[in-house]
C-alpha cells in the first residue's frame, strides 16, 4: 500500500491557542454523528500493516481498527474506545488469571495479582502496543493544519491528550486534569483491540486464541523471583501443622571450610525423612532460612502434569477433590 | 504475616506462538533531480518493488521527494531504533539487496554475542555445586 | 477454665498416620493471651453451626447450596469442595479450607460474561461496535451489577438460608448492619466461589451457561436488582 | 535426564521402578583425577540403566518434593521408601524441642504482670527461666512495655554513634544481603 506524503520541513511556530473549534460536548457521552467510515480507514496505511502484523480476520474491519486508536479527548471527533477497553480488560483479566491459577494452584492472592499485572498490566501492553507498531499521535491540531496531513494518516495514529505536552525543544507543560499518559493510552489501545477481536469474530475461542497467540505467550514471566517471605521457619511450620505432616526438623547435609573466611553450609529441612527443601549458606542461621524459604517455594510453586483449562474444548474434572486450600496464615 | 509478593518481572520473547516483523516502516527518500537519485528511481518503478509492497502488507512504505540529497532507505523498527541506508548511485538489483537487509534487519546495535545461546528459561540440571557431587567422585583437596 | 485434652501430631512416616497423645493444657471460654485455643472455641461459624468432620456432618450444611445448583442442572460437584466455597478465609484462623482463590476465580469469569451480555443486550447512546453497544461497559449499571451489596442481595434471594450455613467470622455481633458488618463480603464471596468451583470442575462452557441462566436472567436476576438500584433513589450513600 | 524419560514415557499408570533404586554411575578416570583433570580418560562402562541425577539444588518449579505432591498426582509415591533418605547422618541444627504447653491460665497472668510492673528484672530470658517455657512465648504472652523499648533503643543508637563510617556501610551491605535470604534470591 504505497502513499505518497509530502513531509514537509516543520515550520516552528508560536501555538495559537484554541484555533480548531469544538463544540462542548462530554468526552463520556460517545453519540457522534462523525463515525470513521470503512472507505477512509482503507487507505490509512498504519491501518492496513496493523491489521496484517496481527493476522486479524476478515471480519475485523480496518474502521474499527481506527476507532480501537481513539482515545477519550476533551474534544473527541470520533466515537473513542473506553467501552472496548474495559471490555477486553475483562477478557485478558480472566485468561490471565485462569491460566496463572491452572498452572500454580496453590500461588498466593498478593503472587498472583502482581503476575496478572505483570503480564496484562498497562506497564507490559505499553511495550506490546510498540512491538505492534502502534504510532502515537503527538503533532498539535496546528501543525497537522499547516501539513495538510490528510484524514486517513491521522486516525492512523494513537491519538489522545497526552499529559506532558512539549510545546518547545526544552519545555513541556503537565497537565493532569483528565489527559492520559503514554502507557494508559498504549494500553487502552491494545486492550480495545483485544475487545474489538471478540466484537467482530463473536467467538470467545478466537479470542482466545488471539490472546494468547499475541498477548500472554508473549511475555516470560519470572514468577520464582515475585515470593518474600518474613518468618520462613514459622511458616513452614504452620504449613506442615496443617497438612498434617510431621513438624519440619533442619539438618546438615554437608558443609566446607567452616573455619575459613568463606564457610558454605548445605542445610535442608526435612518433615520425617521426606526433604522438603534445602540451600546453602554463609552460617548456619542464613542457611536454615534459605532452605525453608525454598521448602515454601516447592509448596506455593507446586504445578501438575498435564495442565488443563476450563476454557479448553474438551474440560471436565470431574475427578477433582480438593481445591487449594489457600495461603497459610501464621 | 503471610507471603509477600514483590514486583513482576516479565520478559519479552518474540516468536513463540506469534513472530511480530521487528521492521514496521521503511522510508525511501529520493531527489529528483540528482543523478545518484538514478537507480533508485527505476527501482520504485520497477515490477521488483510492487512484488516487495505486496508481500510485506505489514511494512508501511513512504516515498519521500528529498531534493538536493542523495538517496537513502530508512527504516523503522519495534524498539524505537533506525537504520538509514545510503543507495546513491546504485543500480536496481544492489537496491533491492538493501531493502532486504532493512527489512528483515530487527535495528538491534549489530555486536557479537557472548554466549551462543540466549535464554529466559531456567538451566535444566540446575546449578552445578561441589557438594551434590556423588562422594565417590568428590574433587579430593 | 482450663480442660486437659489429647491433642496429636499426626507423624507421615509411609502409610500408617500415628497419633502421638501428650498432655496439653488448653484454655476454653473466655481468650487468654498465650494460651493454647481449644479448638472447638474457633470452629463454630457466627450463626452458632459447628465445622463438620465427616460427609453425615456435611450433608444438611451444603444442602441449600446443592439445591440451588442442582436447580440450574449444574451436578457433579464434590461435597467437600461445596463446604470449601462456604468457608470464609476469617472463619478459623484460615486453619479449615477456604474459598478465597475460588471467589477470585468466580469475579473474573462474571465480569467476562456479564460484560458480553450487557454488551448484546443493553441499549447504549454511544456508536455500536458491529452491532454490540461497548458503551454500556463504562456506565453505572456494569457497575453496580458487580458491588457487593448487589450480588449479596441477589444471593440471599436465590439461595434461602445461605446466610447461616456459611462459615464466618463476624468480627463485632452488635453491628447489624450487613453493609458494615461484613456480611455482604462474605455473601459477595461465596457466590463467586459457587461460580468459580463450576467453572474449576464443569468448564467454562458450563459455568458461562449457568451464569447466563441463572445469574443473568431468571426471574429475581442480578440485572434487574442492579437496574433497580440505579433507580431507586439512593437512601444512604454508604450502600 | 533419567527422571525426565520416567515423566514422558510412563503418563497414566503409576511408577513401577524407583530412580533411588537404579546403580549410580561411578565414571572413574583412568589415571590420576587431578593430574590429568582435562585429558579424561573413563573406564569402560558395562552397557545397562544408570541413573545421573544432577548435582544440584532441584528448582521450585521443577520438581515438588514427594510430601508436598497432592494424592491426585501421579508422580506421588504411596510408600515413602522410594523418597525417604537416611537421615542418620544428618546431625539436626537445633536439638528438636517438644512444645509443652504446660503453663497454666493464672501462671500467665503472672508473667504478665511480673513483665508489666519491673521490666528490668523480669526479662524475657529471666522469665522463660522461671516459667520453663521459650522466650518466643514469653513475647506472645505479652509485649515489652514500651518505656524499655525507648531505653533499649536509645542504647542501642549510642553504640550505633560509636561506629565508624565503614562499619556502617558494612552493616547496611548485611542488611541488603539478609534481604535475599528470605526472598530465594
Amino acid at each position: 500500500m504505497i502513499s505518497k506524503i509530502i513531509e514537509k520541513k516543520l515550520v516552528s511556530l508560536q501555538l495559537v491557542r484554541g484555533l480548531s473549534s469544538s463544540t462542548a460536548r462530554s468526552a463520556r457521552n460517545n453519540a457522534f454523528n462523525t463515525v470513521i467510515t470503512e472507505e477512509v480507514a482503507t487507505k490509512s496505511p498504519q491501518l492496513v500493516t496493523l491489521h496484517n502484523r496481527l493476522r486479524l480476520p476478515g471480519s475485523f474491519k480496518l474502521s474499527t481498527l481506527g476507532r480501537c486508536l481513539t482515545c477519550i479527548q476533551k474534544d473527541n471527533k470520533y466515537p473513542n474506545n473506553v467501552g472496548l477497553s474495559i471490555f477486553g480488560k475483562n477478557l485478558l483479566s480472566y485468561h490471565a488469571t485462569e491460566l496463572l491459577l491452572m498452572k500454580y494452584p496453590r500461588l498466593p492472592l498478593n503472587v498472583l495479582n502482581n503476575a496478572i499485572n505483570g503480564i496484562i498490566g498497562d506497564e507490559t501492553l505499553y511495550s506490546i502496543g510498540k512491538e505492534w507498531g502502534i504510532q502515537t499521535d503527538s503533532s498539535t491540531a496546528v501543525e497537522k493544519f499547516l501539513n495538510e496531513e490528510p484524514e486517513e494518516i491521522t486516525i492512523g495514529r494513537l491519538r489522545f491528550d497526552n499529559q506532558n505536552k512539549s510545546i518547545e525543544s526544552n519545555l513541556t507543560v503537565i497537565d493532569k486534569k483528565n489527559t492520559l499518559t503514554q502507557e494508559v493510552a498504549m494500553a487502552s489501545a491494545v486492550k480495545s483491540i483485544v475487545g474489538a477481536y471478540y466484537a467482530s469474530s463473536k467467538s470467545l475461542q478466537d479470542t482466545k486464541k488471539f490472546i494468547y497467540n499475541y498477548i500472554l505467550t508473549t511475555r516470560h514471566l519470572k514468577i520464582q523471583d515475585m515470593f518474600e517471605f518474613e518468618q520462613p521457619t514459622r511458616e513452614l511450620a504452620a504449613l506442615c501443622k496443617r497438612q498434617g505432616l510431621e513438624q519440619p526438623v533442619t539438618r546438615l547435609l554437608s558443609e566446607s571450610g567452616r573455619a575459613s573466611k568463606r564457610p558454605v553450609f548445605l542445610v535442608a529441612v526435612f518433615s520425617g525423612n521426606e526433604k522438603l527443601g534445602e540451600s546453602f549458606g554463609a552460617s548456619l542461621r542464613e542457611a536454615k532460612i534459605r532452605a525453608s524459604v525454598n521448602a515454601l517455594m516447592n509448596w506455593y510453586l507446586y504445578s501438575s502434569l498435564d495442565v488443563k483449562l476450563p476454557s479448553d474444548a474438551d474440560y471436565s474434572r470431574e475427578t477433582l477433590k480438593e481445591v487449594d486450600h489457600g495461603i497459610v496464615i501464621v | 504475616m503471610p507471603v509477600k509478593a514483590l514486583k513482576a518481572t516479565t520478559v519479552a520473547i518474540n516468536g513463540v506462538k506469534s513472530f511480530i516483523l521487528p521492521c514496521q516502516k521503511i522510508k525511501i527518500d529520493y531527489c529528483n533531480w540528482g543523478g545518484s537519485s538514478l537507480g533508485i528511481k527505476q527501482y520504485i518503478q520497477s515490477k521488483k518493488f510492487q512484488k516487495f509492497a505486496q508481500d510485506n502488507q505489514n511494512i508501511q512504505i513512504n516515498l519521500h521527494h528529498r531534493p538536493g540529497h542523495h538517496p537513502v532507505i530508512t527504516g523503522y523498527y519495534a524498539n524505537g531504533r533506525t537504520k538509514p541506508i545510503c543507495v546513491k548511485n546504485l543500480d536496481l538489483e544492489t537496491i533491492d539487496k538493501k531493502m532486504d537487509i532493512v527489512r528483515s534487519s530487527s535495528g538491534e546495535i549489530l555486536g557479537k554475542y557472548k554466549h551462543a545461546v540466549q535464554s529466559v528459561n531456567e538451566s535444566a540440571r540446575g546449578i552445578w555445586s561441589p557438594l551434590h557431587v556423588d562422594p565417590s567422585q568428590r574433587h579430593k583437596i | 477454665m482450663n480442660s486437659i485434652r489429647l491433642l496429636g501430631v499426626r507423624s507421615f512416616n509411609g502409610s500408617t498416620t500415628q497419633i502421638i497423645p501428650r498432655r496439653t493444657l488448653v484454655n476454653t471460654g473466655s481468650r487468654v493471651r498465650g494460651m493454647l485455643r481449644d479448638p472447638a472455641d474457633y470452629l463454630v461459624s457466627s450463626s452458632g453451626r459447628r465445622y463438620p468432620e465427616n460427609a453425615t456432618g456435611m450433608a444438611p450444611i451444603i444442602s441449600n447450596l446443592k439445591n440451588y445448583l442442582s436447580q440450574n442442572s449444574v451436578e457433579g460437584i464434590d461435597d467437600k469442595v461445596l463446604l470449601q466455597v462456604l468457608t470464609h478465609k476469617s472463619f478459623a484462623h484460615g486453619k479449615k479450607p477456604f474459598n478465597e482463590k475460588l471467589s477470585v476465580f468466580g469475579v473474573h469469569l462474571l465480569k467476562e460474561i456479564s460484560a458480553i451480555h450487557l454488551i448484546e443486550s443493553e441499549a447504549s447512546e454511544g456508536a455500536s461496535v458491529e452491532g454490540l453497544n461497548v458503551d454500556v461497559l463504562g456506565g453505572t449499571l456494569s457497575k453496580r451489577l458487580l458491588h457487593k451489596s448487589v450480588l449479596a442481595q441477589f444471593t440471599r434471594l436465590n439461595i434461602p438460608g445461605i446466610e447461616k450455613d456459611i462459615f464466618w467470622r463476624n468480627r463485632n455481633l452488635m453491628i447489624t448492619d450487613p453493609a458494615v458488618n461484613g456480611e455482604n463480603v462474605v455473601l459477595f464471596d461465596t457466590i463467586l466461589a459457587t461460580v468459580g468451583a463450576v467453572n474449576l470442575i464443569k468448564g467454562k462452557g458450563v459455568a458461562s451457561d449457568f451464569i447466563g441462566k441463572a445469574i443473568l436472567s431468571g426471574e429475581n436476576s442480578l440485572v434487574e436488582l442492579a437496574k433497580a438500584t440505579i433507580s431507586k433513589p439512593q437512601e444512604n450513600k454508604s450502600e | 535426564m533419567f527422571s525426565q524419560i520416567i515423566k514422558s514415557g510412563i503418563q497414566s499408570q503409576k511408577r513401577s521402578v524407583s530412580t533411588e533404586s537404579l546403580p549410580k554411575l561411578a565414571v572413574k578416570n583412568k589415571f590420576k583425577s587431578r593430574g590429568s583433570a582435562f585429558n579424561f580418560k573413563p573406564q569402560k562402562v558395562e552397557p545397562g540403566v544408570y541413573h545421573q541425577p544432577s548435582p544440584s539444588i532441584p528448582s521450585p518449579l521443577q520438581k515438588t518434593p514427594n510430601a508436598f505432591l497432592p494424592a491426585s498426582d501421579i508422580r506421588k509415591s504411596s510408600s515413602s521408601e522410594y523418597t525417604a533418605e537416611d537421615v542418620s547422618y544428618m546431625p539436626p541444627l537445633s536439638s528438636v524441642k517438644e512444645k509443652k504447653y504446660h503453663l497454666t491460665a493464672q501462671q500467665i497472668e503472672e508473667i504478665r504482670q511480673l513483665r508489666n510492673s519491673d521490666p528490668y528484672t523480669y526479662t524475657r530470658k529471666a522469665l522463660a527461666k522461671k516459667f520453663d517455657c521459650s522466650e518466643f512465648f514469653v513475647s506472645l504472652v505479652v509485649d515489652c512495655p514500651p518505656d524499655r523499648l525507648k531505653d533499649m533503643a536509645g542504647r542501642l543508637d549510642t553504640i550505633k554513634s560509636t561506629w565508624s563510617v565503614r562499619k556502617k556501610e558494612a552493616k547496611s551491605d548485611h542488611e541488603k544481603r539478609k534481604q535475599n535470604w528470605y526472598r530465594n534470591a
